[in-house]
């Protein structure tokens, strides 16, 4: 992928950034990320089908934030959370130079993010249709069952949160489950904590995820949490219309509203 | 080109000029006006006062109906039938949970996708566009056009403009040559169904609405309803008795008067089967060329 | 360490004819942090109020719940106590024991038990209560008055002649409104004008007030005691300070037809007008969209040339100023239907079927006619007259649900008016009730039928035609078995529906006021707060909230201006602290609470470092703008957004006291 | 399961629902003593994670109740709530955690009488399906602990 590995050179020769995320081979032969600095470290630089994770999670640690001028190459997934993330203010302008390659494997360098919003119009990411699969026998089931199965499942949480730290969209600097002024999730290791932790990370991320499944990925203990991040989504998809990571304004699910907005099930 | 075709009964009965001249008119224009098979009757003013569910299933299986046999579009020349028709094709259109029970009811599954018309719907659209190339002979009278109560309310369901005070006929009828009246009773009531009941009333509505129109000097009245033509011409000698008058004026459906203008024989139009008589003279005095009319039934006004 | 008191209150029997008040007040001692525990018959009597004041010194406490009643009723009571004895007034909280516990459940067991809980509750809660201090915003002492009807004069001399500074903005070339407009006024018959210009001429001249015509809101923020308004002064293309009003313009331009909105249509006027001969100020303007030197490209300019004064300046452009203003009353007034919304009636295309607004044009001595009735197809006196009230109005069918609540009276007084200007005359009034509730108005209206011989029909009009020049006007008399009637009018007068001005969505939305269906300005409460809108700081009078006639609108103007008056009588406002906050230094800045205030309190903080430059954006919540609904707080994800009197604590502490046996088993 | 007394707790805005309550008060309406009410400025400020508390904290049935759309004295805040309840309730549907025992509701402060109804309601609904330990028990289940269960998983 020379011309990638051309543009990034050029980036980090002409000073347009000082840092650029991608991937590299790791030693034991997985794709992992890289951080470029210098132009000769460029010849690392890999990009295939293995190169699946969201680098958009490293645009807010304090690691890359201390270098002024950022490049990330950003897959569909990574464009749409970059995106969600500059709605929800968490990019200054002229941050970052975000560079994506198509479908037909050219090189693009965005200009901004309205550049972004209408190139994820066209870049639909298609329905997992299994996943929607296994949500909907899960809903078949009875209420009892569902929650025997969520409770062996979540069951097995060790509170390692590294869903949190994998996700893009979790950029609080001091999270809720840090706070014991009061103790909104309880610490010990226990399912009621876990149940609370994986409710309000839910709660926080509707309207907001983009369904990149990350957290499900790097879950430790194999816990399925992308069959709730799917669920979340398409929820958020048909009770309200709004989709998350595809708008640079923030008018999202749950902060917006509308008057005749169903509601059946209050009495 | 093909249209589905719902008569209703007066079409059958009352009416039946109204059907052939609508057929004859509509051959002028290569549109074959095909009759929905195993139509039923729309239900009328009886079964909405009744039951709600009858008053939709019995026109929502003419519209099914017409659906299986392939029509985008049902002609309804009478306003009644109409008004039920299109009551039950919006209604099961915005209230998928009334479909459901519908289908139900009449067992047969469908997407109410047949839209019915209007007689001054389709002339519009099939007509009107290619009438004016296809005039032989000029009208020159003038004509208080008659909408009377269901072809233009109720307002909300069939959002016609200016419903008080429409002007759809005139537009059309203008094209002949024909001088349409500003005049007072365009829809106001005909007395409709009392006809039967209590003629007295008919009597005073409909011989209020036929006085105007000779107050203001009209030559004929023209109608698109058998109701409202049935009130105004049948009843005619009784409203004269009522008002001690003799108005003479005779009463014709738009379909008739556009024949006219396209130069159709007048009994093919079914001129001859009006109760107030159509003299021949009446076109040809006003210097168009006509054939002869035979009245056979009409009364001596 | 929290030393709470608890006060449990019997309401005599009200509270422990169910609730054995005493065995709460036991239960009570025990909860962990209770300092001291008592029940009294009537605590919010003078010895119970002694009672807890005397324990909170002799105790020492730090907190006090009262177990009554609703704290709806008596809070603010309990607290002026505790604020009496010393201690932070928001360190008292009240148990609901009355209306939640003893009036709704029967003498039992169960009954004393939850109201002991609820004391728990509310004892968990005030442990965690801080001492909380009014806020103070300071007050610019000018208020904006939106609108110079009747309503916006009233308001504005009412605040001037209290010592304070009014900036007056009017949409047209004069103040006066639609009271200008009107002939005589009910039911004293005294003639409009005459009562109202020199009230005009008083605005003019007052020195308090600023007064900008042809001028128009462009926006407004801020908040209450501190708005700043931006307004438009649309260009009048006369230079008013040179300009001597001696009218030669006006009467040499040749463009002379353009309808006269005064005259509500019924008159001309020229390109270059005063709207009308008392108009305050009186000097005109040119109406641009009708001025042959603007639409022709600087032809003409004949009122140039002959201004004596040199007064003509076609260069003006539109003008901005921002102004500071610490409250801001609307009074925008309403508008009419016009004749063309109804069908029945001919759309409009009847000539001499005109608005009771053009009646009172045609009955009054400065209108087209020189306030003799004649017809507008012919100018023929008519001999038969009919009004219509209930036009659009009360017709849900029309949309217009409402009653307008002045056609009835002012109908009465159009055929009385006619009644005294053609004797020979006859008047029928077509009407479904007569609303004439107000003093001395159903008399009035009584005169009108017994003395004027008017000629009132209960019932409604179905339609009106054309025939041989007569108004054939068909209708029922419902007093006489629905018998239809028919009238050959010469002319008819429809009371049509009174309804918002066109603008007022637009206005509503720079204002951030709500506004309700018909798109009337909604007041804060129906009843208890008619003059105030929902958003502080900002009050209503007049027809802009809803149709009303003189004396309604007079009375609310003098209503919202004693509500500014009070406003700034003091130099700083106190409010409420109940309020929400941000903590700055686990703020994000992703601004989602942003679009969920509902008053638009929070804005963006910048955190500078030493040097200048930006570390990061907070939000930030305006304590004069917040009004405590904590929306943002329960959707702040890091819970960086706390609220007084609900904090996170408290609320997690009401819900953790109760029942809490259950999860000490299992945690 | 007669003897069983339900413990509810009902989470209220302070102008319309906690009025209503007063009514009900002012108008002598019995109901159900299980009841235990919880003072809010709006339906907008109810935390979700509060309804969570409140059954691990042993409450058997939740009553979330605000003004009527349109009524809300923020003009809002009520339908923000809204929303985030059609959210919570379909995410903790999918959890398997019972939602029949949280009850959302419009009560106005002039609906005194439909309060009343609503709280015997509710009572006499989770009288039928029975306490709610499930949830609280959570806190029992650790790491390790799992295997005594006999849990259905879907593959």
């Amino acid at each position: 992928m020379q011309e990638l590995n051309n543009k990034i050179a050029e980036l980090l020769t002409n000073n347009l950034v000082s840092i650029f995320i991608s991937y590299k081979k790791g030693l034991n032969g997985k794709i992992k990320p890289a951080f470029f600095t210098k132009p000769n470290e460029v010849y690392e630089n890999y990009f295939g089908d293995e190169a699946q994770q969201n680098l958009a999670v490293y645009v807010h640690k304090p690691e890359v934030k201390k270098y002024s001028k950022v490049g990330i190459l950003a897959n569909i997934f990574a464009l749409k959370a970059l995106l969600q993330l500059y709605a929800e203010n968490q990019i200054k302008d002229n941050y970052l130079t975000i560079v994506t390659v198509n479908q037909d494997n050219k090189v693009i360098v965005f200009a901004d993010f309205n550049e972004i919003e209408s190139y994820i119009a066209q870049h639909q990411i298609e329905k997992n249709t299994n996943k929607q699969k296994e949500i909907n026998e899960l809903l078949s089931l009875s209420r009892e069952k569902r929650w025997e199965f969520w409770v062996e499942q979540l069951s097995s949480c060790i509170k390692c949160y590294a869903c949190r730290a994998i996700c893009p969209m979790c950029y609080c600097s001091k999270c809720t489950v840090e706070l014991n002024q009061p103790q909104w999730i309880s610490v010990p290791a226990h399912s009621l904590g876990n149940f609370e932790w994986h409710i309000m990370r839910m709660m926080h991320l509707a309207c907001r995820c983009i369904n990149c499944q990350e957290c499900s990925r790097v879950c430790p203990m194999n816990i399925p949490l992308h069959l709730l991040t799917t669920k979340i989504n398409s929820d958020m998809e048909e009770e309200f219309g709004q989709i998350a990571g595809m708008k640079t304004t923030l008018d999202f699910a749950l902060n917006t509203f509308k008057v005749d907005d169903y509601e059946n099930f209050i009495r | 080109m093909k249209i589905g075709f719902y008569p209703g009964c007066s079409l059958e009965g009352t009416a039946r000029e109204y059907n052939e001249s609508l057929k004859e008119i509509s051959k002028v224009f290569k549109i074959e006006l095909e009759e929905i098979i195993d139509w039923n009757c729309c239900g009328a003013t009886a079964a909405h006062s009744l039951n709600k569910d009858l008053a939709l299933a019995l026109p929502a299986r003419s519209l099914a109906l017409a659906e299986k046999q392939g029509f985008n579009e049902i002609v309804v020349p009478c306003a009644a039938c109409y008004s039920r028709l299109f009551t039950a094709y919006s209604e099961l259109n915005s209230e998928p949970e009334k479909l459901e029970k519908i289908k139900e009811i009449i067992q047969i599954d469908f997407k109410v996708t047949s839209k019915p018309i209007n007689v001054l719907e389709f002339i519009n659209k099939y007509i009107k566009p290619d009438l004016k190339d296809k005039i032989k002979n000029k009208i020159n009278l003038n004509i208080a056009c008659y909408y009377g109560c269901l072809l233009v309310r109720p307002p909300k369901l069939l959002a016609v403009e200016r419903y008080e005070d429409p002007m759809i006929m005139e537009e059309i009828i203008k094209i002949t040559g024909a001088k349409p009246l500003d005049w007072a009773f365009k829809t106001e009531c005909c007395g409709a169904g009392l006809s039967v009941s209590k003629t007295d009333v008919v009597n005073k509505l409909s011989g209020k609405i036929i006085d105007d129109a000779i107050n203001r000097k009209a030559d004929i009245i023209i109608v698109a309803c058998p109701m409202c033509q049935s009130n105004l011409d049948m009843r005619r000698k009784s409203i004269n008795t009522y008002l001690n008058k003799k108005l003479d004026i005779p009463v014709l459906f738009i379909t008739q008067l556009i024949g006219k203008a396209l130069g159709l024989d007048s009994n093919k139009l079914g001129l001859q089967r009006h109760f107030v008589k159509v003299s021949p003279e009446l076109f040809m005095q006003k210097g168009i060329s006509s054939d002869s009319v035979s009245n056979k039934i009409g009364v001596e006004v | 360490m929290s030393r709470i008191g608890v006060f449990v209150c019997h309401c005599g029997e009200n509270i422990g004819a169910t609730v054995d008040c005493a065995e709460v007040a036991k239960m009570a001692k025990d909860f962990p942090g209770v300092a001291f525990s008592i029940d009294y018959k009537y605590m919010c009597s003078d010895p119970g109020q002694t009672l807890i004041k005397e324990a909170i010194k002799e105790h020492n406490l730090t907190g006090v719940v009262v177990a009554a009643c609703s704290p709806r009723m008596h809070e603010p009571t309990f607290r002026k106590v505790a604020a009496e004895a010393g201690l932070n007034p928001y360190l008292c909280e009240m148990a609901n024991l009355r209306e939640h516990c003893s009036w709704v459940h029967y003498k039992d067991k169960s009954t004393t038990l939850k109201a002991a809980e609820l004391v728990r509750m509310l004892v968990e809660k005030v442990k965690l209560n801080t001492p909380l201090y009014p806020i103070k915003v300071p007050v610019t002492k000018t208020a904006l008055v939106i609108g110079g009807g009747i309503a916006g004069i009233q308001t504005a001399l009412d605040i001037a002649n209290s010592g304070h500074k009014v900036i007056m903005v009017e949409k047209s070339p004069s103040i006066g409104g639609h009271m200008s407009q009107l002939s005589e006024t009910f039911p004293t018959l005294d003639c409009s004008q005459c009562i109202l210009t020199p009230r005009m001429v008083e605005v003019a001249q007052h020195p308090n007030i600023t007064l900008y015509t042809y001028a128009e809101l462009e926006s407004l923020d801020g908040f209450i005691g501190n708005f700043k308004a931006t307004i438009k002064l649309k260009a009048k293309s006369v230079d008013h300070s040179v300009c001597n009003g001696c009218g030669e313009c006006s009467a040499k331009c040749p463009i002379k037809k353009i309808p006269d909105e005064f005259n509500a249509g019924l008159g001309t006027r020229p390109a270059i007008y005063v709207p009308f001969p008392q108009a305050v100020p009186n000097k005109p303007v040119i109406d641009r969209d009708n001025c042959t030197y603007f639409r022709k490209n600087g032809k003409c300019g004949l009122c140039e040339k002959i201004c004596p004064t040199k007064a003509i300046d076609f260069s003006q452009k539109d003008e901005f100023i921002t102004v500071d203003v610490g409250a801001v009353v609307v009074t925008t007034g309403f508008d009419i239907k016009g004749t063309d919304f109804f069908p029945e009636y001919g759309y409009g295309k009847y000539k001499d079927i005109i608005t009771g607004l053009q009646f009172e044009r045609l009955a009054s001595a400065s209108g087209p006619t020189l306030g003799e009735i004649r017809r507008p197809s012919d100018g023929k006196i008519p001999q038969n007259i009919v009004f219509i009230s209930c036009a659009g109005s009360r017709d849900p069918a029309k949309g217009i649900d409402y009653c307008s609540k002045i056609c009835c009276m002012y109908l009465a007084k159009h055929a009385m008016l006619y009644k005294h200007k053609v004797h020979s005359g006859k008047a029928s009034v077509f009407y479904m009730d007569i609303r004439a509730g107000g003093k001395t108005y159903e008399e009035f209206v009584r005169r009108a039928i017994e003395e004027d011989e008017v000629n009132y029909v209960r019932g409604r009009v179905s339609r009106i035609y054309e025939k041989d020049g007569k108004l054939i006007v068909k209708g029922v008399d419902t007093l006489l078995n629905s018998y239809p009637v028919e009238i050959e009018a010469d002319m008819v007068v429809l009371g049509t529906a009174g309804i918002a001005n066109p603008e007022s969505e637009s206005l509503a939305q720079k204002l951030h006021i709500s506004y309700d269906q018909y798109h009337f300005f909604a007041e804060a409460h129906p009843k208890l707060r008619p003059v105030e809108t929902n958003t502080a700081g900002i009050m209503l009078a007049g027809a802009c909230q809803f149709p009303k006639d003189i004396p309604d609108s007079v009375s609310q103007a003098s209503g919202a201006a004693s509500k500014v008056s009070a406003l700034f009588s003091q130099n700083e406002l106190t409010r409420d602290p109940l309020i929400a906050f941000v903590n700055k230094n686990t703020c994000v800045g992703c601004f989602m609470c942003q679009s969920v205030c509902p008053y638009l309190a929070i804005e963006k903080e910048k955190i500078k470092a030493k040097d200048g430059s930006v570390i990061r954006e907070v939000a930030k919540i305006n304590p004069g703008l917040c009004q405590g609904c904590g929306t943002c707080v329960a959707l702040c994800r890091s819970k960086s957004i706390d609220i007084n009197g609900y904090s996170h604590k408290q609320v997690y502490a009401e819900v953790m006291s109760l029942f809490n046996e259950r999860s000490l088993e299992y945690v | 399961m007669s003897d069983f007394e339900p413990k509810i707790i009902a989470f209220v805005c302070n102008w319309c629902t906690y009025a209503g309550a007063d009514l009900a008060g002012t108008s002598r309406i019995k109901y159900a003593h299980n009841i235990r009410i919880v003072r809010f400025p709006c339906t907008g400020r109810i935390d979700f994670m509060l309804l969570l508390k409140a059954f691990q904290s042993g409450a058997d049935g939740i009553i979330v109740s605000g003004c009527h759309p349109a009524d809300c004295h923020y003009t809002a805040g009520n339908y923000h709530a809204r929303r985030r309840w059609i959210v919570f309730q379909n995410l903790l549907n999918f959890l398997g955690i019972d939602t029949r025992r949280i009850t959302f509701s419009w009560v106005s402060a002039a609906e005194g009488a439909k309060w009343g109804h609503l709280v015997n309601e509710v009572v006499d609904n989770i009288k039928k399906i029975g306490p709610y330990t499930e949830y609280a028990k959570l806190g029992k289940i650790g790491i390790g602990s799992i295997s005594e269960g006999n849990y259905a998983r879907i593959e």
